[in-house]
């Protein structure tokens, strides 16, 4: 293992002060270096009228969450260890910092460590008289029979989910009108994965699941666990299908309708690599007579060097394509 | 004999110690069905509540509920992930019935009883869904079941019976957690959550001092 | 060999594929499938009054060049083979296409192919009466000997170039000023690279160089070559000072400069690692009393999948600084 | 014996078919000190040449110059790289002076010679620096000295002397072209143009018809 840092206990720390002086004018970084508990907000604090916006979760997958702080975003991001859930201890000051008056909206991912720590934090805020509405992203569809298992988990899809809301609170929605247009981004994504190789968590320093050289892994969440199933490495053009076929399954998209395609990347693929994903994937949309819309291809929601992608499709009304459209300035996500 | 706030302190510290060694064992299950990191977790928590209880001294009237609030507030802000909320509530309903300072052997039961309900409550998992209820379950019948014996014979009957349902839980298919991801993958594996559970009750045996 | 694609040969056809329908709206590229000469221009072709700007290279830089095509940067860029230089019958069409009558800034990295190819893309390109000037980026300080080699090589410090010049033409200077805004940046910006582990070029299928697992090669280039010397695997505030240090050294700055700080990742390492560099970086140059004015922190000039970054300090004044601010709209650069 | 347009389209299909054989070895040397693409770079060039030269039927009196221009140009736009133009432009001005139908000995000589100036000319490199130069000036010196034979034995005079001057790169310190940034790394390394300029060469031998 060999990673650009200084010691793994300190990584998560490190990486938000370089990230805190690269962006000094957009985001605020609280608890740097043992000073309590660590969140992120933005630079001037929570906007005036504007319902806020909270997220968070295991540290890993940058630029998820705190890359997406800023104008027509998110108004905090709660950072836990890699691939850990952050305490409650730094969510509720994080919902806290974004309430203006308004309440706030909690983006939560589903995980059980993210549900329940995130929980905890609501009621804590709500305890201290904050107005919280929360959200569970679940877009993974790799996870098949949810009922069996802890359902489906938050994975790429919530940078969708995190961009529309952060506009809806932009253009002065209310707490629970902001909170319908995240559940209706929720309703409307989906997402499956591919790795091609695992990465390594710092402070274990072996990859997290081993595969063999001509082997992927199809199904697989963000926190380099293992996936639902192994295949043989395979030419892109048929990864492409095997991901974008129960994505397009499960949501029932088909001719006529709209969507927003994008190709994410697990951190360790080149953006050469997406792009051939993403012709092919929007190719076989195209012919099914399936218009994209819009498109976002790049390295968003990550697992620190892993090598593969995931394939995301938001079908699209005139409300989303708007909101998506909309002005957002945020260190990862800038138009 | 009766346990008091001392044997807690005692338990933590030695948890804290057994949880340290066991880090990269623990881990390893979880690379092996989850995401690798349930060992760093609670060697991070424990190490935190071992700090936290040196740093804050004991008055001569600690009840054991005082230190098992201490502790359940301190996992809740360290540890993080599923594991950090579900033993930092165990932790938290256990002190609620503890709050005295010497328990009984009735008093040890209830102890376990609510730790274990407070983590189905929580997390909503029942027994063999491969999680770390699969370990507190059949700890907390069988405390209820030595309900004649000493405390530490109530605690020793706990933690073998957590140790048993530890090791229960390899064949099993998970359906909470994140293990439940891997569907039928993640059976031939211990749960690592049902495995630290082992490791926490065999140090709250090992905490009581011979009479 | 674990690589998100179809045959090799097909790579960079297939990506510009995917490259021109995920930017529809922004870029045309030509010749794909075969059509004819490869290269990538701004969707609505030469922008009138405007001084055009042309860079290109070889491919597995992305989202250099191409992702830097559109308004307040590039007008057209030329994609060669993977770490090839493209050919001149590429490179001429791109001028030509760039071309609204006031001339044409081609902006070459310093490597004797790029130069070459360029140079007879020029000729070909005035021998139809276009207007050309051209500039050579060399911003490379691994490159000691300059004078004993090809010299020093055009590395991440090229996005620099390619930005503030774009925002020279975007506010209507002539080709002469043009030319001098990016000769003043190339005076001004200096880059040094470290590799943790080398990338494999698609048609060879293995890594383009050897490393141990406790090796680090400093001084690297940016195709895959390697570096100038191999020191043991070290923490990331010792890497950060290896690099950094004989950038400042050759750039010369010190107390009072103001600078830009960039941290580009090779492709294959994670954000949160850069951001950990970045963050060293800037406090280095914090303690030499150098003001970090503006920062770029991310993959932008890549190998590939190769893991290892660089860190590129530009000298600032308000002119450059403000070029820097104007509006961008690219793929990859959007403010 | 002279040399005509026939002989330099059997150089040119033998030619591509000894770099295709040897693409890996070639794009090893090149993976040593430079970029690893000089195999691959050669043999997508030398392809296209083939594909055009069969796509461009010969007219009875075709030049060996006319066969020359057409291989630079589809070099030029095919290889890329620093090999691309200097490979295309040594064919370009070799085929300035072969505007005829029949080549005798010295003009064999003539067009080595020009081929070198057209390479020293792009990329400015003299003999020692560890490059293409190392193996062509060498083959144009040795076919000058060669001039009382017949061309045949000029040819295979280069080509003898371009071998030995690619195996005499392998010490040497490159200070032009890609390998020159590794410094003195890059000595212990055969310069893979120089290889790829002896194997050309040798074809040129290859493809002469035995009298
Ligand atoms: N719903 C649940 N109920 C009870 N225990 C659970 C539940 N979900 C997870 N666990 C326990 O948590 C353990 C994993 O903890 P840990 O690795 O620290 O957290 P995470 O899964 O968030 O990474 C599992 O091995 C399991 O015993
Ligand atoms: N300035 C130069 N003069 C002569 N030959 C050169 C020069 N620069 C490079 N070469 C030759 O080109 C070869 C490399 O070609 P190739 O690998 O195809 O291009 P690139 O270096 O652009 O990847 C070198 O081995 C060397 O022989
Ligand atoms: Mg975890
Ligand atoms: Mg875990
Ligand atoms: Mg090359
Ligand atoms: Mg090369």
């Amino acid at each position: 293992m060999k990673k650009l840092l200084d010691n793994p206990d300190q990584a998560v720390d490190d990486s938000l002060t370089g990230f805190a002086a690269a962006h000094a004018g957009l985001v605020e970084v609280h608890g740097l270096h043992g000073a309590g508990p660590v969140y992120v907000t933005r630079a001037g604090g929570a906007v005036a009228g504007k319902v806020g916006l909270v997220s968070g979760g295991g540290s890993g997958h940058e630029p998820l969450h705190a890359g997406f702080v800023g104008d027509g975003m998110l108004d905090a991001a709660v950072p836990g260890a890699v691939f850990t859930s952050p305490t409650p201890d730094q969510i509720t000051p994080a919902i806290q910092a974004a309430d203006a008056g308004r309440g706030v909206l909690a983006i939560v991912k589903n995980y059980t460590g993210d549900v329940l720590n995130f929980e905890t934090a609501v009621e804590l805020a709500e305890a201290e008289d904050v107005q919280v509405a929360t959200v569970v992203v679940n877009d993974d569809v790799a996870v098949e029979d949810s009922t069996w298992t802890a359902g489906r988990r938050g994975v790429a899809g919530t940078v969708m989910v995190e961009k529309i809301a952060g506009a809806a609170a932009a253009r002065g929605d209310d707490l629970a009108a902001v909170a319908a247009v995240a559940q209706k981004v929720i309703a409307n994504v989906r997402t499956m994965g591919v790795a091609l190789a695992a990465c390594t968590v710092p402070h274990v320093g072996k990859p997290s699941f081993d595969l063999a050289d001509d082997e992927i892994e199809i199904g697989i969440g963000i926190h380099g666990e293992p996936g639902r199933h192994r295949v043989p490495m395979a030419p892109a053009a048929q990864i492409t299908e095997l991901l974008l076929e129960p994505v397009v399954a499960d949501l029932g998209v088909g001719a006529g309708d709209t969507v927003l395609l994008f190709v994410n990347g697990m951190g360790g693929t080149p953006l050469s690599e997406l792009y051939v994903v993403y012709g092919r994937a929007h190719a076989l949309l195209a012919q099914r007579g399936v218009t994209v819309a819009r498109s976002l291809v790049g390295n968003y929601v990550t697992s620190l060097e892993m090598q593969g992608a995931s394939i995301t499709v938001l079908r699209l009304d005139d409300e989303l394509e708007q909101l998506w459209d909309a002005p957002v300035r945020t260190a990862a996500l800038h138009w | 004999m009766t346990l008091d706030a001392a044997w807690a302190r005692r338990w933590m510290t030695q948890a804290a110690a057994a949880l340290a060694d066991a880090k990269d064992d623990l881990t390893e299950l979880d690379r092996q069905i989850g995401d690798a990191d349930h060992g760093v977790n609670l060697d991070r928590g424990f190490r935190a509540v071992v700090a936290k209880l040196e740093a804050t001294p004991a008055p001569d009237d600690e009840t054991v509920g005082a230190v098992l609030k201490l502790v359940a507030t301190t996992l809740m802000s360290t540890v993080g992930g599923a594991s950090g909320p579900l033993y930092g509530t165990a932790f938290l309903r256990a002190a609620r019935v503890t709050d005295r300072a010497h328990l009984d052997p009735p008093a040890v039961i209830a102890l376990l009883e609510a730790a274990l309900e407070g983590i189905t409550a929580r997390g909503h998992a029942t027994v063999g869904e491969k999680t770390m209820v699969d370990a507190w379950q059949p700890a907390a019948d069988a405390a209820a079941a030595a309900d004649e014996g000493t405390t530490r014979e109530v605690l020793a009957a706990a933690a073998r019976a957590a140790d048993a349902g530890a090791t229960a839980t390899i064949p099993l298919v998970a359906t909470k957690g994140r293990a439940s991801y891997l569907g039928e993958r993640s059976a031939g594996h211990e749960d690592p959550g049902a495995r630290s559970t082992a490791i926490l009750l065999a140090t709250a045996v090992a905490a009581v001092e011979e009479p």
